[in-house]
């Protein structure tokens, strides 16, 4: 039977997405964030999440709208306060949401070592520092390391610009940024792409996530603009 | 059954006919890692009517049988160093991803090769321990810890008629308690929590004598099969 | 030297003129992170006659100036989520691999702002302590071990005309002793084993009135220059 | 001044390999080989070699001629011994040759972690095997594993498709294999490339090894069969 990981609708993109799960959500700033599956998971109306992304949203819709929504337990980020971030910056102050600040590259490096099975490492970075308090350090050549451990998730939303059926993906610019380490690190992997192309469209040279990380992919190419 | 076997009264199937026993077990859907040796010939024999994703170590994902005579390509090989073709929805990657991959939990199979296998599921296949030649690792610890499941396909005997599936491995393991099946040219064989249970054997083999081709007890699944192929 | 000095004696630098100073002095063929803030502002001022290779920590190498009006691109911003453009030999990556290149001692050069900076190099630039509002590190704690050299760009003085370089930083250390240089609004001053030296100073600016806006003893290069950058 | 990586001959690509270094070779059995490099390296005489290489090369030319040299003190791979890998296979049963054995997926973990700047990492791969003897495990999440360390060199040796005056490189299909994480882990990376592209030639989405990593490229593009 033909693999075929598209599915028709964004509610049956998030289905079984449920009350304290933990979902990474791709995207630096603005780019690469994908909106819809965000508000496909408003509706769906899961709660008591823990959400993974580098910032925490800006504006009043798409990852913002997500923080506002009271349904974010913690949050695990390395930039939440942009200008504009004043849903997260309301639940933040209010103690409504519980901050794990991670360097950004110990963010992006704990993913990869979930993805790739390996059980902890030892990172250079943040050592004597406030966000390295009360982890384990090592000397190591010479140089002290803290102790980092992988970061998974249940689920990843990913937004990318190419997909197939098998899942293959291609990204556009820097929107790239976190899409392909959260998908290889999630259970689960959702994935808004913009076009979704035939099976032998993709030169298999340059397919940034390869099919094996990928669950369901739905097609979203709106014009919509979001207040993000 | 307590007739007299004779060597003649089954015929062992050739190492592509065990691939092919293998390779119609294969879940539909399923992404594969192929290993060196037999389980590499799997690639040449899968079932048509299944899109089955094959990976290969050296950062192949989706590919297909050897290419046709003249067709071959230097750039594009599988673990066992033989010539590959690629299927619509295949990628190429760099081997570090290749192991994110396998170590990562991503490949629901690997069909490896075995020097041994124990009752029990411990693997064999890296090296004999003889210090006059070289061993080889390869991928093959990689994929017994990271794979989600681990078949084993074998020649049943060594060359000198010795068992391979064994009550305990004599030569140094790549990882323990990892098989959950063996395919061999004349059985195909579950690593239960309760011993080795027979699903399929080669026509005319009878119970007595794959017991006495193989170390530990083993009994017959209530359905066991007759083991065929293709011929060739 | 006692002359009493004005405050109109002397002239700050734009956010762009310091930020032009700084990068007339990267070397030619370095490959250089520029951090939030008026760090990304270098690529607008970069000099034509050098090919420097701009890194921004979302998977960007080789970035340009800001594009004209109406010409920018949603999937195309910098670490400060301004618009961007690319040069030919440009790339594309994930953001895993932007930090391999900045953890693993690849990038050259980051140039970072800053809270605060001590005069032994000691850098605060990721929270004030203060707990209403959430803190924000970014890449900066990866950029301030990882880079090869990093500079700081900032103003000399806080709003309320405090000074930012000081002897101990206050606010919780994003890296101990890791700055090399520093860019402000009046001057450029490299972090020496033997204190803080100023390599230049704004037109009509004194040591004594640098002194006062800086916590640290300087002192002057034999060979110190007047900082100046085009208007604007 | 214009960044330009390309080097006109094989001798000034590798200039500067001196006695007692360790060099990384790209390649995965015949596909990916930097077999020209190999050589340029045998006429340049540096000995005391230690060679990082996922095999140990078959026939007469190429890697197998650089270990029946003699100039190779010991080697860290995988998997040796193939049909055809006589000069090494006999360099070894002399004990000329040391041979560390790495699984091939810890293998080029330890080098991305030497690329990645991380000081160790507890990897899950030949816990309780005689490859793993010595080193020290550790239970995390109830599951073990041995702490594996970075694993860099002085010199990578890469084998590629295209570059450009920047040193971008884009692979030839399994000839990818381990040449992006050797340019990554070494101090001096040289690449032979098939073809030499101008500067805008490359789409940035699709480079491989991105310029930072790359330090000298030389073309080569011959027709000549090697005994490998």
């Amino acid at each position: 039977m033909p693999i075929d990981k598209i599915v028709p609708t964004l509610e049956a993109a998030v289905a079984g997405i449920g009350d304290g799960m933990t979902i990474m959500i791709s995207g630096f700033g603005f780019a690469g964030v994908p909106n819809d599956l965000i508000e496909a998971v408003l509706k769906l109306g899961a709660k008591d999440l823990t959400v993974i992304s580098n910032n925490a949203g800006t504006g009043t819709e798409g990852l913002a709208a997500l923080m506002g929504s009271g349904r974010v337990r913690r949050i695990i980020c390395s930039y939440p306060r942009s200008k504009g971030s004043d849903k997260f910056d309301a639940r933040y102050a209010a103690g409504e949401i519980e901050l794990e600040l991670v360097p950004q590259g110990t963010l992006s490096e704990r993913m990869r070592a979930a993805a790739a099975g390996i059980g902890a490492f030892y990172c250079p970075t943040g050592v004597g520092t406030e966000l390295a308090a009360g982890k384990e350090v090592r000397t190591i050549e010479g140089r002290d390391y803290v102790l980092e451990m992988p970061l998974r998730a249940d689920v990843a939303l990913v937004q990318a610009q190419k997909a197939d059926r098998w899942g293959n993906l291609t990204y556009s610019k820097s929107a790239r940024n976190f899409g392909p380490v959260m998908a290889m690190a999630a259970d689960l992997t959702i994935v808004q792409a913009k076009e979704i192309v035939p099976l032998d469209a993709m030169d298999p040279e340059t397919i940034m996530t390869q099919s094996i990380f990928v669950d369901r992919v739905v097609h979203v190419d709106n014009d919509r603009e979001w207040d993000i | 059954m307590s007739t007299a076997m004779t060597a003649d009264s089954f015929t062992r199937l050739t190492r592509r006919q065990l691939a092919w026993c293998a390779a119609q077990a294969i879940p539909d859907g399923s992404y594969v890692n192929l290993g060196i040796g037999v389980p590499t010939l799997c690639a040449n024999v899968m079932p048509a009517d299944r899109e089955i994703v094959l990976h290969s170590e050296n950062g192949v994902l989706g590919f297909g049988p050897a290419p046709a005579a003249g067709a071959e390509d230097c750039d594009l090989i599988n673990a066992s160093k033989e010539y590959i073709t690629m299927r619509p929805g295949g990628a190429f990657f760099m081997h570090t991803d290749a192991f994110v991959m396998i170590r990562g939990g991503h490949i629901d199979l690997a069909l490896l090769g075995a020097f041994e296998v124990s009752g029990t599921g411990d693997l064999a296949n890296w090296t004999t321990g003889d210090r006059r030649f070289p061993p080889g690792v390869g991928g093959a610890m990689d994929l017994a810890v990271g794979a989600k499941a681990i078949w084993v396909l074998t020649e049943h005997t060594t060359k000198k008629g010795e068992p391979k599936i064994v009550d305990t491995c004599k030569y140094p393991l790549t990882a323990a308690g990892v098989v959950r099946k063996i395919f061999t040219d004349l059985a195909e064989i579950d690593v239960s929590p309760d011993g080795l249970v027979v699903r399929a054997m080669v026509e005319g083999l009878t119970q007595e004598a794959l017991q006495a081709m193989t170390q530990p007890p083993i009994r017959l699944a209530d359905d066991c099969r007759v083991m065929a192929a293709p011929a060739g």
